[in-house]
């Protein structure tokens, strides 16, 4: 970074700061933040050093891909990592208004406001409706929040209210926020699934996940670098701040970084917008040569593509998601790249889970799924497999054997 | 651009006095001021590439501006056109799936979706007596809510090459090189359009209608039909824009998130009044095209991108509340 | 009938009369002049406390820049404003009300969504630790109201729900809770119907009782002599006559606001009405003065049963008072507040205008009473508003009809410098009188066949007054038929062929051209 | 709808008393909010739920709390012919606020609960000074410093931040019967901001700002201070929301700001029957307006409706809402008559 520019950035920043400065009050109210906020003024944005990074959680996440799950291997969301088993035998027959079959299941639902979540919504309705024609659930009762973590805290607790709910399944919007929700569901006594974004507590039966941010965020780092030359420009592009699944990817990616010899020229905000994303890879591009191009989400990745198509450059090393538009881009530049994995099928498994906590086998209280990236050696199969799949779909969404596949993720 | 020497030479004196007297002159400074700053920070940027990848992705902004423009000199606001943007482009690809031959099907059904939107709009503004700001409010809600009921949540399907020429492609047609951007052509074609109809009886009687509803009635003009052909103006541009921006990056869920505001920013900062009967087309198209150099020198000064928004806040309001300064004394 | 003697009569001292009371407010020798024109000259006036003072005058006369300056919206040029004996002067409206002078202008300074109490007390309302004291709003204003006799208006009323009169009445209400000792009223019973003026008077005979010295503003003869005591005449600015209203008869009160001396200010009438074919192209062939525009039983809400012709190449005037429906008959024509019974023709053929586009496609032009709300877009070019009306109608023809709009502005006598930059200066900037001329100018390119002119010449110089004259001579020379709403009677007189004087609404009679203002003021008043 | 024309014919000097008495917006409000609880119950009930069983009425009355503060702040801004597009962001900072100040600390509660007021009453002040001071149309303020406080709160605050103590959780979580703390206080300040309408001279002086500001002026009225007032309040009513939202998260988010609270707010003020353009409305009419959003909200969720289809009725019921009213606007009694009508010319139809 040239210093006039990281001088005027500051000039800027600072001018701001005292612009909004009635909004700060004195630090002697906040003694907990304060340090903090000296550090996150600069405009360098480092992930490993923010509070998001967990050396411990980072260690865990990164181990845990070499680690080979158990379970059946044909059904990667009934798979385990490292599970630790608990016993839900209490949980049994017991509980609501119906024994044996016809439960009520009851799913709280962040949203269904982007094309992961709509995926793998699909693909947990139709994993409900092979329990209700066995007969194991009855009610499938959903509550969608549409991405108000207010409004989730009330559904969650209108089921916990209702009182006939067999078990409730969460898909957290935010983790630190849906807690106390969560640990009143918990107290209520009907089995608690939580998946996708945890909570901070560990009163529900399983918490289901893939590996997680970290490994995420790694996987890709750790691809650039090992693809590219000591010395070369990566540009980081980013969703938007503040949510833990996607910090925990930057702040690994970061770390990663950090450790080697990969220069960072840039960390974007672009909230998932293809114009956004391709304006500003364009306007990088204008200013130097981008060898790699990380992502935390796969959202508009085929817009980062075509910014360098349209500007005349070589592929950068690209750092994906495993959407179809982005595996179909891939395959068409045979660009050197990754399709990162966030296992959308593990939307089956809370399903598959209430099943065996009503039938009273054990299930892992922390239900770690596999998350495997898409590399080159994959991409014709999965391209192959998911040929008639919409763009935006997810190719590890995990429902090929479900009765109604494939109109319903096609017709959708 | 296509204006003859004499008429430009005619007109100059009088943009001349204009940019003077209104806000307009503000917007200009600014937009003349960022671009000065990105080229000394970055004289890459002065680059004809450059700036024709600058005139690229400003295109869709500036025809969105011209059709906010229309809306708001005539006394109303538009809030739908974000929506209307993402509905487009959604449905664009839903039913073209990428097959070249439904391309122009296709445009033609969006064509008339997005007049159906702003007829909507401008009737129920006009004949229901619902203000515009809750008219289009409510449309934003229906259309965001209704093209999701519609796929499920997330789009579907893909835009056709043919289709994503117009955003994405250039003249001459090779990737690198120093290219005319369709998109350019495009608002130009707009705008010229668009300065055109300003200046003909359309125009005038609207932003008359805009400046006195009462006296422009009373002179013969049907002001219902007229504010609601700014209307059907506001979403066709829409439409444009949503060609656009499909065809600059292709479908994403969020496309078309946040526009309205934009596009009603540009205007303002172009020194339009909200209320109507002030300002000109162009002064609304320097707003947009001084909006994204905003943007772009963010950019370039590496401003971390959090704390963009708190910039552009500050200097709208600086930059309104000027306006508002010079034309007060 | 002019008579000399009325030019100046001795005003009667008060202070010199021990009978009177002391006056609450003096006016001595005010003028005001606006942009270099002088409106009032030298103007004495005194107030006394329990009397009304019934000011008198033409449009034009400087009456309401009188009421301003007593309200504090108008600050004199020269003179001296004396309250209680003691030189005052009123910076904003708001401290003229504070100091006990109030006044009801024509426009309703009232909230409609608000109560009666609420509306009253506003600014001043009663509080009670802290919070406003509903209970002593209500009762305060009840007791006001009740005080005036008016139980008919309950305090929480929403205003919006009262009818005109009573909203005129609680403006008053409003005023008199100010504790004002001095109210003026702008022509109040002027949005009021018949029935609704016995309220106003019932109110401002218990207010004369009450000790308030009231300043009245009004043209109806009738209502000067049921209310006031003293009445003062104003004439072109200048003060012509103070004197007790039993001392002065009608007639020659009349005489005295209308005597003037136009001699040569009103152009000829040429010696025959009849249109010349020396116009080119819209309309040889025509038979000449053919009736142009016909009203045969036309009502509406505010009209009833009007019968009217307007022939080619004639000017007829509507007389009357204000609110007496002139500009209700306008509106009726143009389609702006349709008719909704009788019939209408243009040129022979019978019309439905429901709108002013129709109004305009038959043919027809309005030039409107209210120049800055209904007639120009203010903050337009003089070019843009000029054509407007070509715009709005006639788009297709209008670049190539507006190319004689610098002609038609030229030959209305706009300066050559506004002509020249018509398309960059706008309108707002230009003085009353070029403004007016922009309207005629915006109707004149669509070559009307029947043009309204509604109080044409109100507020504008006299050059500019000269001009319409002189235009209204050449569109009847041209074959076009004018219809002429004025409240100035001279103008009337002198330019129409035919006078038509309306009362409440209907045509109370038909006079020549000529005629005599006291015929037409007599007609207008009911007093005939 | 029959206009009552005729009826105005006889206005004179007794009218007034024996004007036929007409339901006023906040009435239809509350009529429609009963009918739409009909509608809704016996739908549910169809299905064999029941909309009013105690889990239900909670989470309506949960689901008010939230927009309600700001809505009833945002009734002030919008009486005064203002509006206010930052109260979303004004939320989330204050949640922020809130629990990066009571960090877990049970005696910090009070500290906190000041600190977010405070810090909203301060953009409240900003925003009212630009828009007063400064004449910056209301929605580019406010646009603008939503934006400000957007870059803020994404720079300083990475995520969820701050930690509120269990003591304070209780606004969020408490119930009393089925009825929440949160909007026993919501409906508190609800009946503040009432009595700050109907019974102080600032409640009174905002009417008159937002019906005719000359009028205002002319009687006397700091017109300028009364609109920094509303803005004031307004925020300060969207800081409580975000104490709200620190309560029920446990934590400040600033995510909240994405909720979409700023044109909800101003969709339930219009629900509720106050005009668009100041000078007329109720508090009462906005929680009305936010107690059916509120009932359609719950109906859905217990219908298991598709939350976009949500998104389309609520676009439709707002439009379809203000043009009713826009219907009802038209006074019959203070347009003048004289003559009785065979037909019902409305005057300059053609002025849209």
């Amino acid at each position: 970074m040239r210093p006039i520019r990281a001088l005027l950035a500051g000039t800027a920043a600072a001018g701001l700061l005292l612009l909004t400065a009635c909004t700060t009050d004195a630090p002697t109210e906040q003694p907990p933040a304060a340090e903090k906020s000296a550090a996150e003024e600069e405009p360098a944005e480092s992930g490993a050093e923010s509070e998001w990074f967990v050396q411990e959680d980072y260690d865990r996440e990164l181990a845990q891909r070499d680690v080979e799950p158990e379970g059946p291997a044909d059904q990667p969301w009934l798979q385990a990592i490292e599970p630790e088993y608990v016993d839900t035998a209490d949980f049994a027959g017991e509980g609501g208004t119906s024994e044996g079959g016809d439960k009520t299941l009851c799913f709280s639902n962040a949203s269904v406001s982007n094309p992961w979540r709509v995926t793998g919504w699909i693909t947990m309705q139709q994993q409900v409706e092979v329990l209700q024609e066995e007969g194991v659930i009855g009610e499938f009762r959903v509550s969608d929040a549409a991405d108000d973590d207010n409004k989730q805290i009330s559904d969650i607790q209108a089921f916990v209210e209702a009182g006939d709910c067999d078990a409730i399944v969460i898909s957290p919007s935010t983790t630190a926020t849906l807690t106390p929700a969560v640990e009143a569901a918990c107290e209520s006594g009907t089995p608690v699934i939580v998946f996708d974004r945890g909570v901070n507590t560990d009163c529900m039966v399983t918490f289901i996940h893939p590996i997680g941010g970290y490994a995420y965020g790694a996987v890709g780092a750790e691809f650039l670098v090992d693809n590219l030359d000591p010395g070369a420009t990566v540009l980081a592009l980013r969703i938007l701040p503040g949510v833990d699944v996607l910090e925990h990817r930057w702040a690994a990616a970061d770390k990663v970084f950090s450790e080697s010899d990969i220069d960072v020229v840039g960390v974007e905000f672009t909230g998932g917008d293809g114009a956004k994303i391709k304006d500003l890879v364009t306007q990088y591009l204008q200013r130097g040569e981008i060898d790699g191009i990380w992502m935390d989400a796969g959202d508009g990745a085929v817009a980062a593509v075509e910014a360098f198509e349209d500007a005349g450059q070589p592929y950068p090393v690209f750092v994906g998601e495993d959407e179809m538009s982005f595996l179909r881009k891939w395959d068409e530049t045979g660009m050197t790249a990754i399709g990162n994995v966030y296992s959308n099928f593990q939307w089956r498994t809370p399903i598959l889970a209430a099943q065996m906590i009503w039938a009273g086998e054990e299930v892992p209280s922390e239900w770690v799924l596999p998350q495997e990236p898409v590399v080159q050696e994959d991409l014709a199969d999965f391209l192959e497999a998911n040929a008639d799949m919409p763009s935006l779909h997810y190719a590890k969404f995990g429902g090929e054997d479900l009765p109604g596949y494939p109109e319903a993720w096609t017709d959708r | 651009m296509t204006l003859t020497a004499e008429t430009s030479r005619s007109t100059a004196r009088q943009w001349r006095e204009r940019l003077l007297s209104g806000g307009s002159w503000t917007v200009l400074a600014l937009l003349v001021v960022v671009l000065v700053v990105i080229v000394v920070i970055n004289p890459s940027f002065a680059e004809p590439v450059s700036l024709m990848a600058f005139a690229k992705k400003a295109a869709p902004l500036v025809v969105l501006a011209v059709g906010q423009y229309f809306v708001i000199v005539s006394g109303e606001f538009d809030l739908s056109v974000g929506s209307l943007v993402g509905a487009q482009v959604v449905i664009a690809a839903r039913l073209m799936d990428g097959d070249e031959a439904l391309t122009w099907p296709v445009l033609g059904l969006m064509l008339v979706f997005g007049l159906l939107v702003g007829l909507v709009n401008g009737l129920v503004t006009t004949l229901l007596r619902v203000p515009s700001f809750i008219t289009t409010l409510g449309m934003m809600l229906v259309l965001f809510g209704a093209i999701r009921l519609w796929t499920g949540g997330a789009p579907t399907g893909a835009l056709s090459e043919s289709f994503r020429v117009l955003g994405r492609k250039g003249f001459p047609d090779v990737p690198g090189q120093f290219q005319v951007p369709y998109a350019l052509l495009v608002a130009l074609v707009v705008v010229g359009f668009a300065v055109l109809l300003m200046r003909r009886p359309f125009g005038r009687s609207l932003v008359a209608a805009g400046d006195n509803a009462v006296a422009t009635a009373y002179s013969g003009a049907s002001v219902w039909w007229l504010r609601t052909r700014a209307f059907l103006l506001s979403s066709f541009l829409a439409t444009v824009a949503a060609v656009l921006i499909g065809g600059f990056a292709g479908v994403t869920a969020q496309v078309g998130q946040g526009l309205e505001f934009m596009a009603i920013t540009a205007v303002v900062l172009g020194g339009v009044a909200l209320g109507g009967g002030r300002g000109t087309v162009v002064a609304a198209m320097v707003g947009a095209l001084a909006l994204e150099a905003l943007f772009t020198l963010f950019n370039q000064l590496a401003l971390p991108s959090t704390i963009r928004p708190a910039v552009q806040g500050v200097i709208i309001i600086v930059a309104v509340a000027y306006a508002a300064r010079r034309r007060r004394t | 009938m002019r008579a000399d003697d009325d030019a100046h009569i001795a005003v009667p001292d008060p202070e010199s009369d021990p009978e009177s009371p002391d006056p609450v407010l003096r006016l001595h020798g005010v003028g005001k002049e606006f942009f270099g024109t002088s409106v009032l000259r030298d103007i004495d006036l005194t107030l006394l406390p329990g009397q009304v003072h019934a000011l008198v005058g033409e449009n034009g006369a400087g009456k309401s820049t009188l009421m301003k300056i007593v309200a504090g919206v108008h600050r004199p040029d020269t003179g001296a404003i004396e309250l209680d004996g003691a030189p005052v002067s009123f910076p904003t409206p708001l401290d003229a009300q504070q100091a006990g002078v109030a006044t009801v202008f024509q426009e309703f300074n009232l909230l409609p969504d608000r109560s009666v109490a609420e509306n009253v007390y506003l600014g001043r309302e009663p509080l009670l630790r802290g919070l406003v004291d509903r209970r002593r709003l209500h009762a305060d204003t009840s007791h006001l109201l009740d005080d005036l006799g008016l139980t008919s208006i309950t305090p929480w009323a929403r205003v919006g729900s009262l009818s005109v009169a009573q909203q005129q009445v609680v403006e008053i209400v409003k005023a008199v809770s100010y504790d004002a000792r001095i109210i003026s009223m702008d022509e109040p019973t002027a949005a009021l119907a018949e029935q609704e003026v016995a309220l106003l008077y019932e109110l401002i005979g218990r207010l004369r009782d009450r000790g308030v010295a009231i300043l009245y503003v009004s043209h109806r003869l009738q209502e000067i002599y049921d209310l006031a005591d003293t009445i003062t005449v104003l004439k072109d600015g200048n003060h012509m006559l103070t004197a007790p209203a039993a001392e002065v008869s009608p007639d020659r009160l009349v005489r005295t606001m209308v005597g003037r001396d136009f001699a040569g200010f009103f152009p000829d009438k040429p010696a025959d009405t009849v249109p010349t074919d020396t116009v080119p192209g819209e309309v040889p062939g025509e038979v000449p003065g053919e009736v142009r525009l016909a009203l045969e039983g036309a009502g509406n809400q505010m009209v009833d049963d009007i019968d009217l012709e307007v022939r080619a190449g004639e000017i007829v005037a509507l007389a009357g008072l204000q609110g007496s429906g002139r500009t209700e008959i306008a509106h009726g024509v143009f389609g702006i507040a349709p008719f909704t019974r009788g019939r209408m023709t243009v040129d022979g053929q019978p019309v439905h205008v429901r709108t002013p586009r129709q109004g305009v496609r038959h043919r027809l032009a309005l030039v409107t009473e209210d120049r800055k709300s209904e007639g120009l877009a203010l903050g337009q070019s003089v070019l843009a508003n000029a054509r407007l009306v070509l715009d709005a109608v006639l788009p297709r023809a209008s670049d190539r009809r507006a190319r004689g709009i610098p002609g038609v502005l030229r030959s209305l006598a706009v300066p050559a410098s506004t002509v020249a930059s018509a398309q960059d200066v706008e309108v707002q900037y230009l003085s009353g009188g070029n403004q007016q001329k922009v309207v005629l100018a915006k109707w004149l390119v669509t070559e009307p066949r029947v043009i309204v002119l509604d109080e044409p010449t109100r507020g504008i110089d006299v050059g500019a007054k000269r001009a319409v004259y002189d235009l209204m001579r050449t569109l009847t020379a041209e074959g076009t038929a004018v219809l002429l709403i004025s409240s100035e009677l001279p103008e009337v007189v002198a330019m129409a062929d035919r006078i038509l004087v309306l009362r409440d609404g209907r045509i109370a009679g038909e006079l020549p051209g000529g005629s005599e203002e006291e015929a037409i003021m007599a007609l207008a008043t009911g007093a005939a | 709808m029959t206009a009552g024309t005729g009826a105005g014919t006889k206005v004179g000097t007794g009218a007034g008393s024996a004007r036929r008495h007409h339901l006023g917006s906040t009435e239809i409000v509350y009529l429609a909010l009963v009918g739409i609880l009909v509608i809704a119950g016996v739908l549910v009930a169809v299905r064999g739920g029941n909309l009013f069983a105690q889990g239900n009425v909670s989470y309506m009355l949960t689901q008010t709390s939230l927009l309600g503060f700001v809505a009833v702040g945002q009734t002030l801004v919008v009486l005064c012919r203002s509006l206010d597009l930052s109260v979303g962001y004004v939320v989330a900072l204050c949640s922020l606020i809130g629990a990066t100040t009571m960090a877990g600390d049970p005696s910090r509660v009070w500290l906190g609960v000041v600190a977010a007021l405070a810090v909203a009453a301060g953009v409240g002040l900003v925003n009212g000074l630009i828009i007063s001071a400064l004449r910056v149309n209301a929605f580019i303020a406010t646009l603008g410093m939503g934006l400000i406080v957007k870059g803020f709160l994404d720079t300083r605050f990475k995520g969820p931040e701050g930690e509120v103590p269990l003591a304070f959780q209780t606004f969020g979580y408490t119930r009393i019967g089925p009825v929440p703390v949160s909007t026993i206080v919501m409906l508190l300040v609800a009946a503040a901001a009432f009595v700050l309408l109907t019974r102080t001279r600032a409640g009174y002086h905002m009417f008159a700002v937002g019906g005719n500001l000359d009028v205002a002026r002319l009687s006397g009225v700091r017109t300028g201070r009364t609109l920094v007032l509303a803005h004031v309040l307004c925020s300060l009513c969207a800081g409580v929301a975000g104490l709200l939202i620190a309560a029920r998260f446990g934590t400040g988010n600033a995510l909240v700001y994405s909720y979409g609270l700023d044109l909800d707010s101003i969709a339930a003020v219009v629900l509720g029957g106050t005009l668009l353009f100041g000078g007329r409305g109720s508090v009462v009419g906005t929680v009305g307006g936010v107690a059916i959003l509120a009932v359609l909200d719950t109906a859905f969720n217990v219908l298991d409706v598709n939350p976009f289809f949500k998104d389309v009725l609520r676009g439709v019921i707002i439009i379809a809402a203000v043009a009713l009213y826009a219907r009802r606007q038209i006074d019959p009694a203070s347009r003048r008559v004289r003559f009785g009508t065979k037909g019902s010319a409305a005057r300059g139809g053609d002025v849209a």
